[in-house]
């Protein structure tokens, strides 16, 4: 058995980072103040230290022209990890990252792959307003050929990244501020986390909870209070978007009859809208109740300590929706 | 080439000429933005403020001297650094602090927040948080007076345009965008661009070229530009006041460096690594209030009673917007689906003003 | 009885930006080659000689410059119309239109509203490959504080955009290049189609069929032929996306037991699976069959001839989603 | 201030030291693009090509001697308006025509078209259809130069990328983010803007400021810069070679104006409202292709009659690529989820090389 230790979310995707830099000299990190302040959330501290300016990269506050400039040198074989401060800001770069980097192979005709990640904090980040709270999950899961994965702890960070930063396509890789500072165990020795395998993080069977990163806090959270209370959850994480793995979800969604989608972006042409209707496809008749939804209220992110925890989701409305759909099981 | 270097204003001495009280308007100003932010940081420390919060300490002669050079209906838009704008600009500080509470009697009822002051009386529109972003609104801004001006109304208000950006905006697409159909389209904008050297931790050689000369960036657009010290408030009124009014004229925009500094971090997080307290103590030796405070007491009547007293004032002042703010309500859950549309559908409950609008207004400084 | 005339698409457009910019001098248009060129689809033609050029106005290849530009001009009072040449350009001005239209109210307190237009060209136009045949709706439709209208026929077109150009809100207007050449009754006398109220382009008792432009033309295609073969389609035109007129959609369900969405942009977190998603919330007790969704294939548009009309909606697709929802029934 | 101007070069009269068989090549290139547009014009009113169709013709003298002045190995990168790059860089025209026609045998296999050449042998990486969407993939095709030279690789290959684009592009940000990001990083890139005079229906006076000078905007990024004639070959070649030789050496960016035009509509659909008959004919009395020739005849050894053989043999050429682009059958429908993702998963098929790649290389001209 492998040791492991106890270390931080950011340290997780650091080791990640690292350990395939010095595996792969192809890989280099670029974005904004990556790495003299080392890092803006010190998710790279020490890694100009250990590899040098030419591989890790301070911008400027360009992030339509580093963005790109990421796709070209992909193109050429080598391996960006691309940081955005903050995925809120990929908007300025949303041709680069969404015409250029997922259609680059299929335009080319098969010619040039772009092996690259973009990598940086998605989500409310604690009373940021309306333009810094994104969730870009929704919006760009509607596009072919990039892949989307959200790492929900430190063990999935450091899996996740270390197979995204391998992976020949696209990877958006959206982490969450609120959870860098989160500890978990982490093996000492090398592993990988395949990209589109749902994991089950608890095992239940009255009731199918399905999520991504930060708001499985929740689920679970809601697990534990609905336990109480006789209701027995399962809750998947998907560990990525695209691909989506609909067939661990099926296999519970079966089992239990029930199902709760809970996706921290807005519901509206949402991830979990797409669940649900997968899971109604792939489940109409075993399904007790009809799928609900939890997400953020269909509102901008407000400043206000009060609307801003009234909108995102909890274990409140998780715990009501789950009701919801047992109510008759 | 036409290098369209404004020539150095300084000469004329604008800002001497102006009668007293003025002067000591502007340094009230400088001291209430001061004050503002040094509570500010408290409150943030104290969790009273949440999310981002960037502090304009430094930058005070920025804010107040190029205001001073506009009329009272000219429209201003600038970044997420915006407390100095909004109070410079005429916001009641309570307003300004409540905002940053996350409380209903904030200036945009508490949903903006720090990076987002908007004032539409006193022709503030907005604190925004996308670097580079209020560059093509304020294009759009300028647009709309002359609009106006033109199409709509048959009386010419010629008002000007000003926005102001940091030094790492220079290095995003829409500033360039903005820039060259401001000079397309011909309009009264003046662009201010607040060189305080560094954005968040990248001096502005590492991330923007010629930066020993960011006026080169007006001059790819045919662009009137001047660089000033911004660091001395009647400078930066001399330098400006001649722009503008020009800009007024003859609705061509213009460029202008402000050579500023910010003295604490980027915002609350950030240790100051890139820097040394030299460089730091270098510009405070300088600084901009002490300036003109000293102009007053040595060349003017302000004699140190008075403005120790002018002093406490604020300090009281200040005390009162944070009791103020403090006393203003979080906003209502019925806030949550308020503004997102202009009407009424669905769970959407249309639109409200905050009710600072509809306050007697005091009046600019 | 007002008197109506045949009009093109592209005119019905004209005609009713133009009334609104003779009833309202703060209305202009802007965008690339409106003015002069005479609209690089020509449907601003005349237009610059009849307003002025302080009206109708040319921009530079700056649409993040000129979104914003209007937003900014919005926010002063004035109802700016900014078209997209194609909205497949939209991306460059992604943050414009996605940050600072939608949000500005909300940001500001309800200070500013933006009563903005943005239109043009949606969609396939036929071989533009990857980057120029973006289907925005789903992808846009995630953000609240916008709305978002597809017109259907000449009509529509002018109905809507009128509407459009009133309301007080940032409107996404999405056109197809496919249908400006496409000609229908439009009457002489003014009139407007209110924003979010779905209308019935045919009845029928089976199966409801739910799409939005374009795609509408091969749902009444297929409508036909499965006509021929016993089975009567509803037909509804949603019309606009943002607000989505549920109830029109679900009268129908409840009444054919039986949905089929047709939506031409991608799979994945899309209008169809939110359709698909409410309709299966509202009705799940009504349904004889899960909702069956027909979407361009999951993949970036090809140039090749037949590889794009493999990847596009069509009546045949319809028509086998049609018979498998139908199929117990 | 540094202007950065490069001496004019053209005293050195390089290209007219070149041996006489390299500049038969030229003129052999530039009647093939010629000869190629004017087929894919037939073609397509034909309906053998869809979508959207920039014709090169006017032009020829940029791709050509620009890409005289590269190295075999050395990237290149351009817009839309891309054949006559692709041509110029040595790609087959019939893997370019039979890619127009939406065949497998097409460069990118019939999925990208005419706006989308691709070549990996030849280091032509598209093709791009948004405007200033290639600046900073050209940036970054620079930094993985000169990334591989000092990381991956001991050897140093000091390759020099060359980004074309139009003179519509200097007003999209992306344009000046690559700009101002070549110059930080120090990246050998040569960005070559081909002023044609329009972008559509708008000349460049009308939507870009500074037109009479477009080499401002390298100014503001502090980066070397010329203008040259692009209707003469061979003052292109001696006005870009000297500036890649040096980019080659120092790492530096430079930026050049090329003035050239386009004889043709910007695509088929164009009526050319915009302009005159006059100015059109103008331009085509000093065509890049008759001046070449003449120089050859005149100057040189080139008889008349081996001119005719010339252009005998690229008719049978071109006409010999259109055959074959019509032998080429269109791509199977497993084409549709091939290179989607380059590895197999769902619906996916993975990826698979254009048969172009695998065919013998007939080797630059
Ligand atoms: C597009 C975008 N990228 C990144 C950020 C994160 N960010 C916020 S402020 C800032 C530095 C801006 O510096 P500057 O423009 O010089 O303004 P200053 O902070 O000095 O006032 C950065 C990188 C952002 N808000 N927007
Ligand atoms: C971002 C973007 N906006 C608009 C267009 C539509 N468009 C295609 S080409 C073109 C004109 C470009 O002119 P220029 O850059 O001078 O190149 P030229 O056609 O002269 O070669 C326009 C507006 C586009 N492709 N991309
Ligand atoms: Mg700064
Ligand atoms: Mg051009």
């Amino acid at each position: 058995m492998s040791t492991t230790r106890q270390i931080e979310f950011r340290d997780a995707l650091r080791e990640g980072m690292s350990e395939e830099m010095r595996r792969d000299p192809c890989v280099f990190l670029m974005g904004e103040e990556v790495a003299q302040y080392q890092g803006a959330y010190k998710v790279s501290r020490g890694m100009l230290q250990e590899f040098g300016p030419q591989r890790v990269i301070d911008t400027p506050i360009s992030e339509s022209g580093f963005a790109g400039l990421g796709v070209g040198a992909a193109m050429m074989g080598l391996r960006p990890i691309i940081e955005f401060m903050s995925w809120s800001f990929s908007l300025v770069a949303a041709d680069q990252i969404l015409n250029n980097a997922p259609k680059m192979l299929y335009m080319s005709g098969g010619q040039f792959k772009v092996p690259i990640v973009y990598r940086g904090n998605n989500g409310a980040g604690g009373q940021l307003g309306s333009t810094h709270s994104w969730s870009v999950e929704s919006m760009y899961a509607n596009v072919p050929g990039l892949k989307i994965a959200i790492p929900f702890d430190p063990y999935d960070a450091k899996g996740l990244i270390k197979t995204a930063i391998r992976d020949d396509n696209p990877v958006f890789f959206l982490e969450s501020e609120r959870l860098l500072s989160v500890k978990g165990d982490v093996p000492e020795a090398e592993y990988l986390i395949p990209l589109g395998q749902a994991t089950v993080r608890r095992t239940g069977s009255d009731c199918t909870i399905v999520s991504f990163g930060r708001p499985l806090y929740f689920c679970m959270e809601a697990a534990e209070t609905l336990a109480s209370d006789g209701i027995d959850c399962e809750v998947i994480d998907g560990r990525t978007i695209r691909p989506l793995d609909i067939e661990t979800i099926v296999r519970s969604v079966c089992k239990t009859n029930c199902c709760v989608v809970v996706d921290q972006s807005w519901p509206f042409a949402s991830i979990g809208a797409e669940v649900a209707a997968q899971v109604h496809e792939r489940c109409f008749d075993d399904l007790d109740h009809h799928v609900v939804r939890v997400h953020s209220d269909d509102v901008p992110p407000a400043y206000a300590y009060n609307l801003e925890q009234e909108m995102l989701p909890n274990a409140r409305k998780i715990c009501e929706a789950v009701r919801t759909v047992t109510y008759n099981a | 080439m036409p290098t369209m270097a404004t020539p150095p204003a300084t000469q004329k001495k604008l800002a001497a000429n102006l009668p007293d009280q003025t002067l000591r308007n502007w340094l009230r100003d400088m001291l209430l933005i001061r004050e503002f932010e040094v509570r500010s940081m408290q409150a943030y420390q104290n969790r009273k403020i949440g999310g981002f919060l960037h502090i304009y300490i430094g930058q005070e002669a920025v804010a107040v001297g190029v205001i001073a050079a506009l009329g009272n209906d000219d429209p201003i838009i600038t970044a997420y650094r915006d407390h100095g704008h909004a109070l410079a600009r005429g916001m009641d500080p309570k307003h300004c602090m409540a905002e940053m509470f996350g409380r209903i009697g904030g200036c945009a009822k508490g949903k903006g927040g720090s990076m987002h002051m908007f004032d539409k009386t006193n022709q503030m529109f907005g604190g925004h948080g996308i670097v580079g972003a209020q560059c093509p609104l304020g294009v759009g801004i300028a647009f709309a007076t002359k609009y106006l001006d033109e199409v709509v109304n048959s009386a010419a208000s010629s008002r000007v345009t000003t926005c102001f950006l940091g030094d790492g905006a220079l290095n995003q697409g829409a500033f360039h965008e903005a820039m060259n159909l401001a000079g397309i389209l011909d309009l009264p904008i003046v662009f201010v661009c607040e060189n305080n050297g560094y954005s968040m931790g990248t001096s502005v050689d590492r991330g923007t070229t010629m930066a020993h000369q960011i006026t080169a960036k007006a001059l790819a657009y045919g662009i009137e530009h001047a660089s000033i010290d911004g660091m001395d408030v009647m400078t930066v009124y001399d330098g400006v006041k001649p722009v503008v009014d020009r800009c007024r004229e003859t609705s061509r925009p213009a460029f202008l460096e402000l050579r500023t500094y910010r003295y604490k971090g980027h915002s609350m997080s950030d240790p100051r690594k890139y820097r040394t307290k030299e460089q730091e103590q270098q510009y405070e030796a300088a600084d901009p209030i002490d300036r003109l405070a000293n102009f007053l007491m040595t060349q003017r009547s302000l004699a140190q009673k008075e403005y120790d007293a002018l002093v406490k004032e604020i300090r009281a002042q200040v005390r009162e917007a944070i009791k103020w703010a403090e006393a203003s309500p979080p906003p209502g859950s019925e806030e949550l689906y308020t503004d997102v549309y202009a009407d009424v559908w669905g769970p959407y409950l249309g639109t409200s003003r905050p009710p600072m609008l509809d306050e007697p207004q005091q009046g600019q400084t």
